[in-house]
């Protein structure tokens, strides 16, 4: 027992602590999370959700319903005003004699398409531009940086207005690339949203790009390229995580928003923050047009709120709830 | 003489997600006035948990904390907040290691030292203004004045640790519990520091404990030391003897893998192998078995008590080697030779004595 | 001029099947004196300036404030009485001379205080054709006057066809005959003071509609751009020489009411208020109709004509049995839905709308009997039917998108929603834009260029009391223009068009209403526009007012014979 | 072939520090090293020590071309290391390497350890397949004293020691012929450092690495260098071997730190005085004139704050930059090691 | 100090510069109103409208129009003139402007006394049942669109439809000059409205930042000095929690100044938000311009102002 002790001491310890610990980052990211069972309930409502707005033809022919955009003058009253939940239109209708019902459902695939496909373009933008700007600062980090401070100068829900009324012409906008309804919904949210992950990336790649498995990179003679997309990249996922993981809910609402004003999604695709809006001429006689789509949006956003809560919880360990 | 500090079987947990730290498991020890008590040990092995505990600073719902403290005869685990309030910064006074975040980042220096001295004297705020200026003074910061409406950030390591030390003594404390003052400082600045602080202790007749995992600074600084390894105590002595004739093997690894600036250079230094345990699940009998050289099978199921060694008055080791064993051990390796080489005495006959009498 | 816009009467055909919520067109025998009202309104006055204004709200606002020529009594749409005229105008036996009296005293409100003189009439009216003012109506039916050409192209200071023999007399020489005498109703016949307007007219736009004088019973107190319009008494007005009986002392407009519900709420449930410009929602109409407070809803019957048009000049719809299909398959009751259902409104089987003259020789509610246009509620196999013969074997129409270009916001919105659903139904692929207003008009619906096909919410409102000035700017060929064009689906029929110049040249009325109506079923048998709606306009009003409907301008409250309860105490 | 590998003269870097809302202007400047000259001998250990803030990193960066000097020369194998790029910069990089101090922020924490170490082969398109990578990484592996089959494994599971291993490996993948290693022990527990002091210079002898040692800690300077570089404040004040350096200090700021250095023996068996440097360090970004340890000196006098000594030798052997070096007896009053 | 804010001054106008370059390009590409037909009103007179045009110089090129706009901006403070409303733009923002002051300033007022308060005394007993309603509650109203909230709450409380009517006129606002009580009556709904989302948010920030900062060693050194619980929260705790809030409240308000679109709509108040969006869907172009600028001016105002409250609160910030 020479040696050899002196090897099992060294190793030793780590065997028997590595039993404790898990094997990679996001092993130890899934254990906290599989803790947290309120955004675990929330994660398994949005996946329900998910799987409902995909297979709403299904069930609106297995309740029976008609199509989200199907009117039918006879379920108003002679007044044209809309008649409230029964057997054969559970939500009710609205004012122009559609099913509720199917139009939540049809709300909730433009909500979601909308919120994921925007969140999903402004952040590779944003962590693009960031880490180049951080990265390589100069003139290009004062291009980028002043663009976004112009940007942020700008009252947002104007901007978004402007941008998708802009956008919402005969024409579309960007040469007719960007066409009036989701496509325009989408670019407008992006185009806003990409600045605030702009600005939080490059200030996590000013930090990252200081550390010193960085330095080690270069001083072994890697290129940019390679110490931006494999160094940096890889350590801002976390964060980029959190980060679109509050974002989804906040461009829910945008989307919403934009389409209760107006110039969102266009008609007669369902929206929620459209049905609102629409329901606001009866929303005192007819509760239920304003009810479901309020309550639908109100619950989405609340569980994407909720598993970005957990998410952020089970990245950064430090916080405590 | 009766101790000013006594603490006894101080036991603290804290329950984390993963499970439940041991921290501090088991630290006795004392100290009277005007002494100095080093604690050394590697890093995690609950030096500042104990410092902490002494000052009630470390309860907290996920927190357990058993046995006592009792400062002049006063069981300050056992006090409530309001009594514990009126030792701390009055009676015990603690220097942190970071003085820049040990300092509220957006008060004036002054400011923070008139409110230690209003929380505990009923003096108006010009005396104890003065106060503060004069331990400015005292702790060698020049142009006081000026750096009393300095803030923390304005001021260079060293003095913001002067500063923290000027907090830590307006109010004449009688024990000063310093957690490694020196470390975020450089090496001229630390001398500074140390020796500031000795002055100051002769002065007032000051009880020091010394956080450190430098032996260097510890052995510099202290009357006594208590070497800390997984919470635990392992070994405690003079200052004399804790460099002279040391007989924990923990004690041995930290003086041995340090390069001595005074010898020759040596071929090689001898580190203590492994890593510092996992206090959720410590190591079973003697904690320090998995990175000890010299230790047997036996010495994962048997552990240890804190015994006086021999005829030294205050030498205390827990280890389950004799003896005898330990001090031939020491003087093989003092005298030059590896781990290895000296476990040549594992093999005396003795040593399975000695099995056989520890065995239960 | 569409439904926003122009003069009106009622007719006595007007459907008067609805019991509930007919028009009051009396003033109360108990009317007091004074009191302030309000009208809530949603938007504002296209101008101030009575020589601009063009919209039915903005005639609500002016009417009060000044004595045009002629005037409409709230009880008889059919016919102006005089207002600053003394009398009839006369009318040369070849129909080419009109010359008209005025009366004797009228006087300016402050600061300008002199008597009227028929100069003042005559200024108003040049004033119309300057680029500065740019009046929507007056080459309709002033440009016949003799010297306009000249006036318009700078060449003449003045007019040289208004003559001013004089001050109390004014004669127009005309070119040809058409339709002046009707329109000596119109705004742009208030007087305004040359020398006092000269100033606000030399600026471009003109100044003079926030600077106006009037001669009515009340004047410009302030106005705040989409927000407040305030008229008080005008201290110069005589009550002997106005037949209006102007109770109130004091008229708020409040505008930007944008929430109709609310709006409405305010009014049934508020005192001292009239609504302007919007018509209360369908759930407003049902709870007041069911409730307690029917008298305090109008519906003004001959309040215009709503269409859906569709581009005759382009494909699909150059074709006349897609057209008929069209209007065959159409559910004209879905739409009438969106605006409240029944009581706002008749289905329409033709384009002369109750009310206005001529109406009753076009077969009146029944119509022409034409097929296409007998189901109401839509008739899918003869769409079928007619689509087949258009070349379509299944039925359903197969080829390329239609663009579809209607309003953004309200009851508007709703009705495209509506009819792009009635398209798709007949298997039509319908891009839908929906557009501010404003843009609807300037950008697509009134600009033959633009590639619209489908305008789902245009409509028409008379001027004045002649079927020229329902079925003339609309449908003949001759007025087709590149911008702020009004005949929507370009209709340009060589037999109509010379059907409607001598119609136009007709001064006998009951000449006039049976041409017009020939005219008319030969503009309904092209099937150019889905006329779905003849609208009887709600109104509503607190329960102190007594609101007096002015029939002629889209069922409005006339402000100047309105009163309120308990206001002299 | 000459005894040295890498020899830097009038070395200078100088860091604006900048302000401006759109636009920056330069306001002061960073005088982080000033004027430095040196030279690395084949298979030596230089150290190179002084107090935080003196320059020592910034002096190892320009060694390995992290950055770009103000100016000064940097000549590697008599060849201009401050001119050259692209390729001739890739390959030179190949020859002298980096250890990091921080074991934490120097491993890409999510990478693994495998891919950490393989990194350089797969900048410089070195063992083209896997398995050669993968061969040569565990025998890099083996070679620090890692467990090979932690190949897979994520720095967070290693402790500190275990990852400067990992560093090290690094480090010696592309067998380069310099060694930069900026404080790689100031981060771990005197236990732990004495493992690292211990592979390093295991594997110098092996290798016959060249190492540029950069520590603040004294003690382990002395155990591990050949020749030692003391600077201040941008300043190189002393150069001289290990020795004569701890024997002999001359400079006065040597004297200081050396007389600092707490010594871990007991009281009684330490008999110095201890000279306690009075005062801050200066900003370097208005370093005092002349002499830049003229305000924290003993024996300071006119001289010093109005002409800057030269790096001369001294009696000793020592080269040192001062009007008034320390004679023996002085030194031996205060250092513990004279 | 001075110099920092002259310097951030004139780059809030070069800021303001490319806002409305920025929106002069979006907004250029509106299928807007044609400013030329709407003065022509009903005139359907080619010649009058191609008048119209060459005098309005809609014919001119873009560059040449945005340059006449700028022009008129620096030197008259003219915003342009709104052809569908026939009003100078400046006059009608003026005029809505007291609305949304009003309106954003009494809503900082609620959200900061719920948000701060709710956020301390969450923080303070962590993980009480207390704490989890609060957090349970912000959440729900982080999550609920603004809207949304407005009108139910009118169905709730407005005093003509609501279920419990307590809140006399709200949908009619009146201003503070004219009748400060109905003012208030018409504006106590909104701002608990309009705050809900804004006070949720900050009681979880709040609460977040003053967990932490009670983690920070500096509390500790507070608690060893033998300061009472309260005090340590209170003053050391707070102090440096409440620092954010302060930045953030400011870019809020300032976000709010250029107008709250959402709530003035549903509550029908007349403010600068409501006037732009009325404009964009009105296709406006002279309003949008006008708004979006008057906004962006705010905004940019307040992080000026922020940042150098910011540097007062906090001492280690220092100006560049
Ligand atoms: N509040 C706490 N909750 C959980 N674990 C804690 C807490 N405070 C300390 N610990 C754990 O207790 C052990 C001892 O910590 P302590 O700070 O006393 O070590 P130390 O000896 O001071 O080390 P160092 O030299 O690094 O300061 C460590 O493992 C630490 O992680
Ligand atoms: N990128 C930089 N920009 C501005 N100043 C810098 C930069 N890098 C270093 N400095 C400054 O240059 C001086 C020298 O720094 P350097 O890191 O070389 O010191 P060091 O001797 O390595 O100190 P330490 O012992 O703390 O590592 C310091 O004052 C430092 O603040
Ligand atoms: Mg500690
Ligand atoms: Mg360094």
């Amino acid at each position: 027992m020479s040696v050899e002790t002196f090897e099992a001491a060294e190793t030793g310890g780590l065997t028997s602590e590595s039993a404790v610990q898990a094997r990679t980052p996001w092993q130890l990211f899934w254990r906290r999370l599989r803790g947290d069972r309120v955004a675990l309930a929330a994660l398994a409502f949005i996946v329900l959700l998910v799987l409902v707005a995909l297979l709403q033809a299904p069930i609106r022919s297995l309740l029976g319903l008609p199509g989200p955009n199907v009117q039918n003058p006879a379920a108003l009253d002679v007044f044209g005003t809309p008649t409230g939940p029964s057997a054969e239109h559970p939500f009710g209708v609205d004012t122009l004699g559609r099913d509720v019902f199917s139009r939540v459902l049809a709300g909730a695939a433009v909500s979601l398409q909308v919120a994921l496909i925007s969140t999903g373009i402004a952040v590779a933008v944003g962590t693009l531009l960031g880490m180049l700007a951080a990265f390589y600062g100069g003139w290009v980090d004062t291009t980028f940086s002043r663009m976004a401070d112009v940007l942020l100068a700008f009252p947002v829900l104007l901007l978004a207005l402007g941008i998708a009324a802009a956008c919402s012409g005969a024409e579309g906008c960007a040469g007719g690339l960007i066409q009036p309804g989701i496509g325009t919904v989408v670019f407008t949210i992006a185009f806003i949203n990409w600045v605030f992950v702009f600005r939080i990336i490059r200030g996590q790649t000013l930090s990252l790009r200081e550390k010193e498995y960085v330095e080690a990179s270069r001083s072994l003679g890697a290129s940019n390229r390679r110490i931006i997309f494999r160094e940096i990249l890889p350590n801002l996922v976390a964060p980029i995580i959190v980060y679109a993981s509050l974002l989804i809910p906040q461009n829910i609402l945008l989307e919403a928003a934009l389409s209760f004003l107006g110039v969102g999604v266009q008609p007669p695709q369902a929206s929620w923050g459209a049905m609102i809006a629409d329901a606001v001429t009866v929303f005192d006689t007819a509760w239920w047009f304003m009810f479901f789509p309020g309550t639908a949006l109100l619950l989405t956003v609340l569980a994407f709120n909720l598993v970005g809560d957990g998410l952020q919880d089970a990245l950064n360990p430090r916080s405590d709830r | 003489m009766t101790a000013l500090l006594e603490v006894e079987d101080l036991r603290v947990s804290f329950r984390t997600a993963d499970g439940v730290v041991s921290a501090v498991d088991g630290v006795s020890f004392s100290l009277e006035a005007n002494r100095t008590l080093g604690i050394v040990g590697e890093s995690g092995s609950g030096k500042s948990v104990t410092g902490l505990t002494i000052m009630g600073l470390s309860r907290g719902e996920s927190t357990d904390i058993s046995g006592s403290v009792r400062f002049e005869g006063d069981d300050l685990l056992a006090a409530d907040d309001r009594r514990l309030r009126a030792v701390r910064g009055d009676d015990i006074a603690m220097v942190f290691q970071d003085p820049l975040s040990a300092l509220h980042p957006f008060f004036t220096v002054g400011d923070q030292l008139v409110e230690a001295v209003l929380v505990h004297r009923r003096v108006g705020k010009g005396e104890a203004r003065r106060r503060a200026l004069e331990l400015l003074g005292l702790v060698g910061i020049p142009a006081a004045e000026r750096r009393m409406s300095a803030y923390p950030h304005e001021l260079s390591g060293g003095m913001r640790q002067r500063a923290m030390i000027a907090m830590a003594l307006i109010n004449d404390p009688r024990l000063l519990i310093a957690d490694e003052p020196t470390t975020a400082l450089d090496v001229t600045v630390q001398a500074q520091i140390l020796e500031l602080i000795r002055e100051l202790q002769a002065e007032r007749e000051m009880a020091v404990i010394l956080i450190t995992h430098d032996l260097g600074v510890g052995g510099g600084g202290a009357d006594e030391v208590a070497g800390l390894y997984a919470g635990r105590v392992v070994e405690r002595a003079s200052n004399e003897a804790i460099f002279e004739a040391p007989q924990h093997p923990y004690t041995w690894g930290l003086l041995q893998s340090i390069p001595k600036m005074t010898d020759e250079r040596a071929d090689e230094l001898v580190p203590i192998p492994g890593r510092p345990p996992s206090l959720i699940a410590p190591p079973s009998g003697c904690r320090f078995h998995p990175r000890c050289p010299y230790a047997r099978p036996s010495h994962s199921r048997i552990d240890p008590r804190l015994e006086p060694v021999g005829a030294e008055p205050g030498h205390e080791v827990a280890c389950l080697l004799p003896e005898r064993v330990r001090r031939n051990l020491w003087a093989r390796l003092r005298a030059g030779a590896t781990p290895a080489e000296a476990r040549g005495v594992a093999e005396d006959p003795v040593l399975d004595e000695s099995e056989r009498e520890a065995a239960p | 001029g569409d439904d926003d816009g122009g003069s009106t009467e009622a007719g006595d055909g007007g459907g008067g099947s609805a019991e509930v919520g007919a028009p009051v067109t009396e003033t109360a025998s108990d009317a007091q004196k004074g009191g302030e009202l309000t009208v809530l309104s949603a938007g504002d006055v296209d101008y101030l300036d009575p020589g601009k204004a063009y919209y039915a709200f903005s005639f609500m606002v002016l009417y009060p404030m000044h004595m045009t020529l002629y005037a409409f009594e709230p009880g008889n749409p059919e016919e102006a009485a005089p207002m600053l005229a003394d009398g009839d105008a006369e009318v040369s036996d070849d129909g080419l001379t009109v010359t008209v009296k005025i009366k004797d005293g009228v006087r300016f409100s402050p600061p300008v205080d002199r008597e009227v003189t028929s100069a003042d009439v005559k200024y108003a009216i040049e004033r119309a054709f300057t680029k500065e003012v740019t009046n929507g109506y007056v080459n309709s039916y002033f440009a016949n006057i003799k010297g306009v050409d000249a006036f318009k192209k700078g060449d003449a200071d003045e007019i040289s066809g208004i003559e001013t023999p004089d001050d109390l007399t004014i004669v127009f020489n005309l070119t040809r005959g058409g339709p002046l005498v009707g329109a000596l109703s119109m705004p742009i016949t208030a007087p305004v003071p040359k020398e006092y307007a000269r100033e606000f007219d030399s600026k471009n736009p003109s100044t003079y509609g926030e600077n106006q004088v009037t001669t009515g019973p009340y004047m410009l107190d302030s106005y705040r751009p989409g927000r407040e319009i305030v008229l008080t008494r005008n201290p110069n007005w005589d009550g002997e020489l106005d037949p209006r009986p102007a109770y109130l002392d004091r008229i708020v407009f409040s505008e930007g009411n944008d929430d109709a519900t609310v709006a409405s709420r305010q009014i049934l449930e508020g005192k001292g208020m009239v609504s302007g410009d919007f018509p209360p929602p369908p759930a407003v109409i049902k709870s007041t109709v069911q409730g307690d407070t029917k008298e305090l809803i109008q519906f003004n019957p001959g309040s215009g004509t709503r269409w859906v048009s569709m581009d005759t000049t382009r494909p699909p719809f150059d074709d006349l049995n897609v057209r008929k299909a069209v209007l065959a398959g159409f559910d004209s009751n879905a739409m009438r839905l969106t605006r409240g259902g029944e009581l706002i409104g008749d289905i329409a089987t033709h384009m002369l709308y109750p009310g206005v003259s001529g109406f009753e020789e076009a077969g009146g509610m029944e119509g022409f009997g034409l097929d296409f246009l007998s189901n109401p509620s839509g008739d899918e196999e003869l769409a079928a039917e007619y689509l087949r013969k258009a070349g379509f074997e299944s039925g359903k129409y197969e080829g390329p998108p239609i663009l579809m270009v209607g309003e953004n916001a309200g009851v508007d919105q709703a009705a495209a929603q509506v009819a792009q659903r009635q398209f798709e139904k007949l298997g039509f692929k319908v891009n839908l834009r929906q557009v501010p207003g404003d843009t609807m008009y300037t950008k697509f619906c009134n600009v033959p260029s633009s590639d619209t096909q489908v305008c789902p919410n245009v409509g028409w409102i008379r001027d004045f009391a002649d079927p020229e000035t329902v079925l003339g700017p609309t449908f003949n060929g001759n007025n087709i223009v590149p911008e702020n064009n009004v005949n929507w689906p370009e209709l340009d029929d060589p037999a109509i068009n010379k059907a409607m110049d001598e119609a136009s040249a007709l001064t006998d009325p009951d000449e006039r209403a049976r041409a017009w109506a020939d005219i008319d079923r030969m503009i309904t048998e092209q099937a150019p526009l889905i006329p779905w709606l003849w609208d009887k306009f709600p109104t509503i009003h607190s329960t102190d007012v007594q609101g007096v409907n002015a029939l002629w301008n889209q069922g409005s409250y006339d402000l100047a014979y309105t009163s309120l309860a308990g206001a002299g105490s | 072939m000459t005894d040295t590998l890498m020899s830097v003269s009038h070395l200078t870097k100088h860091f604006p520090l900048t302000e401006g809302v759109v636009f920056q202007r330069e306001v002061a400047r960073v005088h982080a090293v000033d004027d430095v000259s040196l030279e690395v001998r084949r298979g030596e250990t230089l150290g190179l020590v002084g107090e935080t803030g003196c320059g020592k990193s910034t002096m190892a960066r320009m060694m390995v071309r992290l950055l770009d000097p103000t100016s000064g020369t940097i000549s590697y194998e008599g060849e201009d290391v401050t001119a050259a790029s692209g390729a001739r910069l890739k390959r030179l990089r190949r020859e002298m390497q980096m250890i990091f101090q921080d074991p934490y922020s120097s491993l890409n924490p999510r990478k693994t350890i495998g891919s950490i170490i393989a990194e350089p082969f797969a900048i410089h398109g070195l063992l083209g397949s896997d398995g050669a990578r993968r061969r040569r990484v565990q025998e890099l592996m083996e070679q620090v004293g890692l467990n090979p089959e932690h190949y897979n494994r994520y720095p967070h599971e290693f402790s500190g020691g275990q990852r400067q291993r990992v560093g090290v490996a690094r480090a010696l993948a592309l067998a380069p012929k310099l060694i930069v290693a900026d404080e790689p022990v100031s981060a771990l527990d005197v236990s732990i450092q004495a493992q690292i002091l211990n592979l390093l210079r295991g594997l110098q002898r092996e290798l016959g690495l060249t190492i540029v040692f950069i520590a603040h800690d004294l003690s382990v300077v002395r155990h591990m260098c050949d020749r030692v570089a003391v600077m201040y404040l941008g300043n190189l004040v002393e150069l001289a071997d290990s020795d004569t350096l701890y024997r002999h200090p001359r400079h006065p700021y040597t004297g200081a730190l050396l007389s600092a250095v707490p010594v871990a023996a007991a009281r009684s068996t330490v008999r110095r005085e201890r000279q306690v440097l009075e005062g801050d360090l200066p900003s370097p970004t208005d370093p005092p004139p002349a002499c830049r340890f003229h305000t924290r000196c003993p024996k300071a006098q006119e001289i010093c704050r109005v002409q800057a000594p030269p790096l001369t030798p001294k009696d000793g052997g020592a080269l040192a930059a001062c009007h008034f070096p320390l004679a023996d007896e002085e030194a031996s009053a205060i250092v513990p090691t004279a | 100090m001075t110099h920092y804010i002259v310097r951030r001054l004139l780059w809030i106008v070069v800021l303001l510069f490319f806002v409305s370059t920025l929106t002069f390009v979006v907004f250029y590409l509106l299928p807007s109103t044609d400013p030329a037909l709407l003065r022509a009103g009903r005139s359907s007179d080619p010649e009058v409208i191609e008048a119209i045009r060459v005098q309005l110089g809609l014919n001119d090129p873009m560059l040449v129009q945005y340059w006449n706009y700028m022009k008129d901006i620096v030197l008259h403070f003219d915003f342009g003139y709104s052809y569908v409303n026939n009003a100078e733009v400046r006059d009608l923002i003026l005029d809505r402007l007291p609305a949304t002051i009003s309106l954003a300033v009494g809503a900082a007022v609620v959200w900061l006394v719920l948000g701060i308060g709710v956020g301390v005394i969450s923080a303070v007993f962590r993980r009480s049942l207390v704490d989890r309603l609060a957090m349970g509650g912000a959440l729900l109203l982080v999550s609920a669109p603004v809207y949304w909230l407005g009108l139910v709450a009118l169905l709730l409380f407005a005093n003509d439809i609501g279920a419990f009517p307590l809140f006399e006129g709200s949908g009619s606002y009146v201003p503070l000059t004219e009748d400060p009580a109905q003012w208030f009556a018409s504006l106590i709904m909104p701002w608990f409205v309009l705050s809900a989302t804004f006070a949720a948010i900050y009681a979880r920030l709040l609460r977040a930042n003053l967990i932490e900062t009670l983690s920070e060693d500096y509390i500790r050194t507070a608690r060893a000095k033998g300061l009472s619980e309260r005090r340590v929260i209170f003053k050391h705790g707070l102090r440096s929690a409440i620092t954010p809030i302060v930045t953030l409240a400011g870019l809020d308000i300032g976000v709010l100044l250029g107008g709250a679109i959402l709530t003035e709509t549903v509550f029908n108040i007349p403010g600068v938000g409501r006037l732009s969006y009325d404009a964009i869907t009105r296709g406006d172009l002279p309003i949008v311009q006008g708004t979006v600028l008057f906004g962006a001016f705010f905004i940019v105002v307040l992080t000026l102002v922020v940042d150098v409250v910011y540097a007062k609160l906090d001492p280690r910030v220092r100006y560049r």
